[in-house]
C-alpha cells in the first residue's frame, strides 16, 4: 500500500533477515489457504538449501511442503497439473540457471494456460527462484535471467529489495491468480533491516514500484539486489552535489510506468541499474519506455549500468562484473551535466 | 542392519557385509509386459466381453471413422487449418474415452480430439484449435479435458500434477494421458512417468505406437523391446495391448483406470496400432513409407475386427449396423454445416484473458487496436 | 561483403525461393567440409517439414543428415558432443517454439562452453530455427524468441531477409567457429528474389547491417520477417512526402552499431519495426543503444512497432497482431514532424 | 507378411491376423539388471581379479581418501569456494578412471573431480571451478576429460554425441559418463540413454547411487526396482553393481567399455555406494540423516574393502601400505601448498573468449573495466 520507503512504525521492531520474511510469507499463506503447497528439491526435511522452507513440511506435512524428485520441468510441469485441479503451487528452483530445464513448461504453459482457455483456466503459480550473485557462487549458480521472464506476457515477474517487501510481495503473489515468477536477491537473503515478523504484515499489491529515497539531480531505476547499491550511490553522490532519486521497481511485469516517469520528467535524467547483463536486459526496455514517454524531459539519454555481457564470472572475479557504486557514479557523471563539453 | 562390520579373516574365506540396505524396491517380474501385445477379438477372451460394451465400441468407432474423414475434408475446404486424422487409431481414441469415469480427466495429444468427441465433446469446440479461431475451444472443467496438447509430451507432467490434487483433496479422481510413440523421447515423458510413480499417482499413459512421429519410424526412434518396457524403470507396470483391438484396449485401460482409482499407482499402457493417413493433410505420407506396409494395416482394421467379432457372435444385425451408420452420417452432417458457418470472432479477446487484470500496458494495447479497428471500419 | 542491397549482376539469374537458398547452402556446407553434418527432427529422409533439407540425406548419406529421436534438448546436446569432438553440427529445431525444451542445453552449455574453457573448447554449431508467424500456424507454431536468444552472451544470433542472405549468412553461420542461432523467417521460405543458385554464391559476414533503402526522413530499423513490409511501407511512405532509409540488421549478436546509427544520425528519427513482442523484445534494446548513441541527433523519441504482448494468436487473428504498413506508418506520423503540435 | 486379410467366418472361430509386424525389438532378458548388486571383493570371483590390478586400484583408492579429506580441509581455510566430496565413492571414481584408455572420454558430474585426478588430470587444474579462479581449469583435450558438469546429467548428452562423432570418424573411442542417482530423474537422463541406444554409440553411463539428491533420500527419487533397471526401457543392458566394490566396479565398467568399443553399444551402469560425508562442506546432513546409517556404511569401506582382499591373498604388506600412504601424503602436500598461493588472475579474462573474435560491444566493455582497473591502481 505505501508508495514510499516502509519506515519502522513501532519500537518494539527488531531486525528481522529477508530469508526469515520469505519463510514467514510461506507459512502464513500456507495457514491462509488449505490449497497452496509448497513443492521443489529438498524444500522438505531440509527446508531449502537457503532454508526459506525450513520447517514448513514438520509443521503442515510433506503433502503441503513436498521434497520433489529431481527434474525441474517435471516440478513446473506437476504443478500446472495441481493448479489445473484448484491447488496454488508455489514452486521452488533451487538456482536461477536450474529454472531452465523448466522453460518449455513455463513458456508454453504456464504462461499462456489462461488466455488458451480465454479465462476457463488460470494457473496461479508461483515461482520462486533465487538469483543473482554476489555471493561467491561456482558457475551456474549466480545467473539473472529476468530478461527471460519480462519477454514472456501471461507472466508476472516480482522482485523484492527490502524485508517487508519480501513478506509482502511473496504473498501477494501466492494469492495472485495469475502465475508469478518471484526472483529472491540470493545476496539479501540474509540482509535485515526493520520488520517485524511478529506484527500483522501488510501485503503489498504487484505492480507498484516505490520511491526509496527522493532527489532532484537524477532518477536510478533499479530492483531487487541493486537497490541497495543505489542507495549506497545515491549516498556518496551527495559528495559530488547529486541528489539522486532512487526508484525501486518491485515489479518488473507489470511495469509501473507512472512512478517511474512521474521521477525522470522531475529530474529530467535516468540511469537504470541491473546485475543482469545489458544486451537485452531488462535495462534495455526500461530505457527504451521511459525514452518513448519522457523524450522532451530528458536532459540526457537513459544511461544503463548493468552486469557486462559475458556469462557469469567465477567468485573471484565477480566483483569485476557486478554494478557497484562508481560505476553507478561514474554513469550518473555522463548524464550531461550544465558546463559538460 | 546385519553385518556391519566386515569380517576380516586371512586368505581365502573373507566374506565381508553386503552393501548395508540394498534391496530392490520393487520386484520387476510383475511390472513387466508380456511378449506380446494383448488381445481380446477373435480370442477366448472375446466370450468374457460385455456385448452391451462391444456393441457400444462398434458404434463409437463408426461415428469416429467418419469424424476423422469429415474433418479431412473440411480441410480440403479450407475449413480447418490443419488436421492430424487418427483414422485407423479409432479403438484407442475411444477406448480411451470410454474407460474414464464423468469424474475423471482426460489429457490428450494434438492427435486427440476424437477421443474427446466420444468423451461428450462438442465436435466443432473440439476442433476449434485447428479451425484457428481460437486455442483452446472449451472450458477443460466441463467434460473434465484437459486443452489438445501440442508441445509433445508436455501435457504428461500435467496429468500427473492433477491426479496427485485429486488425491491430496481425497477425490477419488483418475486422469488417463495419451501421448504418441515420438513423444516417448521427450524429456517430459521420463519426468512425468517418474514423478506419477514416486507419488504413487493416479494416473494411466497411453502410448499410441502408432508406427511413426510425421516420418520417422519406431525403429529411429527407440531400441527398446517395447515402449511398454518403459515401464519397468519407474516402477509401474507396463502393457502392452494391440492398439486396433477395441475390446483389449479397453480392458487393458479399464484395469490400470481401475488399480489407479484404488490407489495402485499408475501404469504405463503401449498401444500398438497404425496412421493410416499422412500425418497431416499438409504431410505427403509417400516420402517415407511404402503403400504395402499401410495396406497391411488397412486389413487389421479395428472397426473390421470388431465387426468381425460382433458378427461372428450374432451381436450386430443389419439394423443395428445402418443405425451406427446414420449416427455417425449425423454427426458428420452437422460438423460440416456448423463448420461451413464462420466464427464470430473479436479481436479485442486478444488481450482479454492475459492476465486476470489487464495490465495499463495491455489496455493501451488494446485501445490502439481498437482504433484501428474503427479506422478500418469507417474506410 | 556488401553493404546495400544485392542486386541482379547477370541476366541468367532466374528468381529462387529462400527455401532453395537455405537448401544450397546446406549442400554446399556438406559437400565442403566433411566435418559438417546436419541433424533433427524428419531432416532425414522427409527432408524436413519445411523440405530445407530435402535430398541432403540422399546425397550426402544418413551419418550426415540424421533423423533424431524426438527429442530437442538430446538434440542439442548430442550436438555439443559431436561438436567437442570437432565435427560441425547444424540442428534444425522444428519451430521456433519447439526449441525450448533445448534452453537449458543452449544456455548452460552451448553459450558457455568456449568461455568456460578459455577458448580450448569452441562449439561451432548452428542451429537453424524457422520462427515468426503469418502463415496461418495453429498455436506454437508462429513465435519469435529472438529476445531469449539475444539476452544469451555467447551465442550469434542472426536472420535473413532475402534470398541472397540466406545462402550468405547460412554458410557463414555454419563456418563461424561460435555457436549461431540461425532464425528463418518462415513466411520468407517461399519468398523469392532474383538470386543465382547456379552462381558462385557469397558467403556474407556475420555482424552487418545492411541499408536495403535509402531516405533522408526517417529510418526503419528491423529485421528478417518485417524487412519486406518496411520496405512496403517505405513505398507507401512517399505518398506522404516521408522518404524512409530502411535498415535490414541481418545480425542481432553481434549488433552492427555503426550501419544503424550512421542511419539514424542522418535521418534524426527512427522506428524499430519486429514481430516480437515489445516488451522486452529485440527493439527495447535496439531503441535504447540507438538513444544512448544518438541522442543528440533525434528529433524524436526511437519509437517501436512490435508484436503486442500476448501470447501468439490463433490464426484467423493473427493479422491483428503482426506490424503491418499501417501500423509502421502511424508510428512514423509520430515522429514529431515539424508542425505537429 | 502372413496372414494380411483377418479371416471372417460365422461364430466361435473368428480369428483375425496379429498386428503386422509386431516383434520386440530387442529381447529384453539379457538387458535386466541380477537381482542384487554385483561384487568381486570376498567372492570366488575375486581370484581372478588381475593383483596388479587390485594393487593400483588400492593405491589410488587411498589416495583418492586423502585428495578428498586435504580437498574439504582447504574449504575450511577458505581455499576452495566449495567442495562435494566423494568420500566413502573412490571406488566408483577411481574405477571409472581406470576403465579407460588414454583415447578414451571421461564425462564427470561436479562431484568427480577425483575421477579426474586418477585419471591423470593435475588436482590443482581440477579444482579450478571450486576455487573460483575460472569455470573449467584445465584443457578438456589433454587427458580426455570434458568440463565438470554442474547442471545435473547435461553431460550426459554431450557423452552420447562424443562418442557417436567419434565412431562416425572411424575412432575406437569411449566415452564414459558419471551422473548421480538425482541426475537420474532429469529428462536429459532420459534422452541421452534413448539417443545411445539408437545410434549404438560407444557410451557407457556410470550412475553412483550414493542414496541421496543433497537431501532427498531413493525413495522419493524413484520407485524403480533399481536404478539399472531403468536400462532395459532404452534397449541397452543395465547392470547392478556394488559401488564399494572397486574390483567389481571395475569389472562391470570394463566390460561396457570392451562391448561399447566393438561396437555393442552403450551400457547403464548403477553402483551402489554412499555419500559419507555430507553433500558439500556448506551442507549438514544431519537434518536429512541419521548416524547409524552413515556408520552402517563406513562399515563397508572401499578401502577396507580391498584391503582385507589384498591382505587376505597376501598381497599387500607393510611397505606396500606404506608407500600408498606416502604417495597420497605427497598429494597432498602439493594440492596445500599449491592452493595455499593465491591464482594470479587477469580481470581482462572475462572478455576474452565469449566469442572467437570480440564484438565491438565487449571491446567496449573490456576497455570500461580496463579503465576502472587502472584508476584503482592509481588510488
Ligand atoms: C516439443 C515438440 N517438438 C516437436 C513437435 C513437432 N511435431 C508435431 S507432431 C510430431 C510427431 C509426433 O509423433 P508421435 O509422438 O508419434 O505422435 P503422432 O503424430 O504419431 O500421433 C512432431 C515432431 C512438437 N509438436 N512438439
Ligand atoms: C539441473 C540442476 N538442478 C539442480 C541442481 C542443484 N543440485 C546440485 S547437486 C544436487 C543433488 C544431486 O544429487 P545426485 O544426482 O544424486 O548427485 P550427488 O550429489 O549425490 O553426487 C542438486 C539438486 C543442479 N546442479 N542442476
Ligand atoms: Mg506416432
Ligand atoms: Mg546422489
Amino acid at each position: 500500500m505505501t508508495t514510499v520507503a516502509d519506515k519502522p512504525s513501532t519500537t518494539a521492531v527488531k531486525p528481522a533477515s529477508m530469508a526469515q520474511a520469505l519463510q514467514r510469507a510461506l507459512r502464513d499463506s500456507l495457514a491462509a489457504d488449505p490449497s497452496v503447497h509448497v513443492m521443489g528439491e529438498d524444500v522438505g526435511t531440509l527446508g531449502g538449501v537457503f532454508r526459506i522452507t525450513d520447517g514448513l513440511a514438520q509443521e503442515f506435512g510433506e503433502d503441503r511442503c513436498t521434497d520433489t524428485p529431481l527434474a525441474e520441468a517435471g516440478i513446473l510441469g506437476a504443478a500446472v497439473g495441481m493448479a489445473m485441479y484448484g491447488l496454488r503451487p508455489v514452486v521452488e528452483m533451487q538456482f536461477d540457471a536450474f529454472a531452465y530445464p523448466a522453460f518449455e513448461q513455463l513458456i508454453s504453459h504456464v504462461a499462456r494456460m489462461r488466455n488458451r482457455t480465454k479465462g476457463a483456466m488460470p494457473l496461479p503459480i508461483t515461482i520462486r527462484v533465487p538469483y543473482g550473485g554476489g555471493i561467491g557462487g561456482v558457475e551456474h549458480h549466480s545467473d539473472s535471467s529476468e530478461a527471460y521472464y519480462m519477454a514472456t506476457p501471461g507472466l508476472h515477474v516480482v522482485t523484492p529489495a527490502t524485508v517487508a517487501d519480501a513478506y509482502g510481495l511473496l504473498r501477494a503473489s501466492i494469492a495472485s491468480d495469475d502465475p508469478v515468477v518471484f526472483l529472491e536477491p540470493k545476496r539479501l537473503y540474509w540482509s535485515k533491516d526493520s520488520w517485524n515478523p511478529h506484527a500483522p504484515a501488510t501485503v503489498e499489491p504487484i505492480g507498484r514500484a516505490v520511491v526509496r529515497r527522493t532527489g532532484r539531480s537524477a532518477t536510478l531505476i533499479t530492483y531487487g539486489p541493486s537497490v541497495p547499491v543505489c542507495l549506497e550511490a545515491a549516498e556518496a553522490a551527495r559528495e559530488e552535489g547529486w541528489e539522486l532519486e532512487v526508484v525501486d521497481l518491485r515489479s518488473l511485469v507489470p511495469f509501473d510506468d507512472a512512478t517511474v516517469c512521474d521521477s525522470v520528467r522531475r529530474t529530467g535524467r535516468a540511469v537504470v541499474v541491473h546485475e543482469s547483463g545489458g544486451f537485452g536486459g531488462p535495462g534495455s526496455e526500461i530505457a527504451a519506455r521511459v525514452t518513448e514517454r519522457c523524450f522532451h524531459h530528458l536532459e540526457a539519454p537513459v544511461l544503463r549500468v548493468a552486469g557486462f555481457d559475458i556469462p557469469y564470472p567465477p567468485p573471484m572475479l565477480e566483483r569485476h562484473h557486478l554494478p557497484g557504486v562508481d560505476r553507478i557514479l561514474d554513469a550518473v557523471a555522463r548524464l550531461q551535466w550544465e558546463g559538460d563539453s | 542392519m546385519k553385518n556391519q562390520s566386515p569380517v576380516m579373516e586371512q586368505r581365502g574365506s573373507y566374506r565381508p557385509s553386503p552393501p548395508p540396505a540394498w534391496k530392490p524396491r520393487t520386484d520387476p517380474a510383475p511390472l513387466l509386459p508380456d511378449a506380446r501385445p494383448y488381445r481380446v477379438l477373435g480370442t477366448q477372451a472375446a466370450a468374457k466381453a460385455d456385448p452391451a460394451l462391444l456393441l457400444e465400441l462398434y458404434e463409437q468407432l463408426v461415428r469416429g471413422r467418419r469424424y476423422n474423414a469429415q474433418a479431412t475434408a473440411l480441410t480440403r475446404q479450407g475449413r480447418l487449418a490443419v488436421y492430424p486424422s487418427s483414422t485407423g487409431q479409432e479403438a484407442c481414441e475411444v477406448a480411451a474415452a470410454l474407460a474414464l469415469e464423468e469424474r475423471d480427466w482426460l489429457f490428450p495429444s494434438y492427435r486427440d480430439t476424437l477421443a474427446a468427441v466420444a468423451r461428450g465433446l462438442d465436435p466443432v469446440q473440439a476442433l476449434t484449435l485447428l479451425r484457428g479461431d481460437w486455442h483452446t475451444g472449451y472450458d477443460p472443467h466441463e467434460h473434465r479435458i484437459a486443452p489438445l496438447c501440442t508441445p509433445l509430451a508436455t501435457q504428461l507432467p500435467h496429468a500427473v500434477g492433477l491426479a496427485h490434487a485429486a488425491r491430496l483433496k481425497g477425490d477419488d479422481v483418475v486422469a488417463l494421458a495419451m501421448v504418441g510413440d515420438g513423444g516417448t523421447s521427450e524429456g517430459d515423458f521420463h519426468e512425468a512417468l517418474n514423478f506419477a510413480a514416486v507419488w504413487k499417482a493416479p494416473v494411466v499413459f497411453l502410448v499410441q505406437n502408432n508406427g511413426f512421429a510425421i516420418s520417422v519410424p519406431l525403429a529411429k526412434q527407440t531400441a527398446a523391446p517395447s515402449l511398454a518396457h518403459k515401464a519397468v524403470g519407474y516402477g509401474m507396470p507396463g502393457r502392452l495391448v494391440d492398439g486396433n483391438d477395441a475390446a483389449a484396449v479397453h480392458e487393458v485401460l479399464g484395469e490400470a483406470v481401475r488399480r489407479a482409482r484404488a490407489g495402485g499407482g499408475p501404469t504405463l499402457v503401449e498401444a500398438v496400432t497404425y496412421r493410416i493417413e499422412a500425418h497431416t493433410n499438409a504431410d505427403d505420407a509417400t516420402r517415407y513409407r511404402g503403400d504395402t506396409e499401410v495396406e497391411t494395416w488397412r486389413a487389421h482394421d479395428p472397426i473390421t475386427l470388431l465387426e468381425g467379432e460382433l458378427t461372428g457372435r450374432g451381436l450386430l444385425d443389419d439394423a443395428r449396423r445402418q443405425g451406427a451408420r446414420d449416427a455417425a452420417e449425423a454427426l458428420a452432417a452437422d460438423l460440416r454445416e456448423r463448420m461451413n458457418q464462420d466464427p464470430v470472432l473479436d479481436p479485442m479477446d486478444l488481450f482479454t484473458h492475459v492476465y486476470a487484470e489487464q495490465t495499463t500496458q495491455l489496455r493501451e494495447q488494446a485501445a490502439q487496436l481498437r482504433a484501428e479497428l474503427e479506422a478500418e471500419a469507417e474506410r
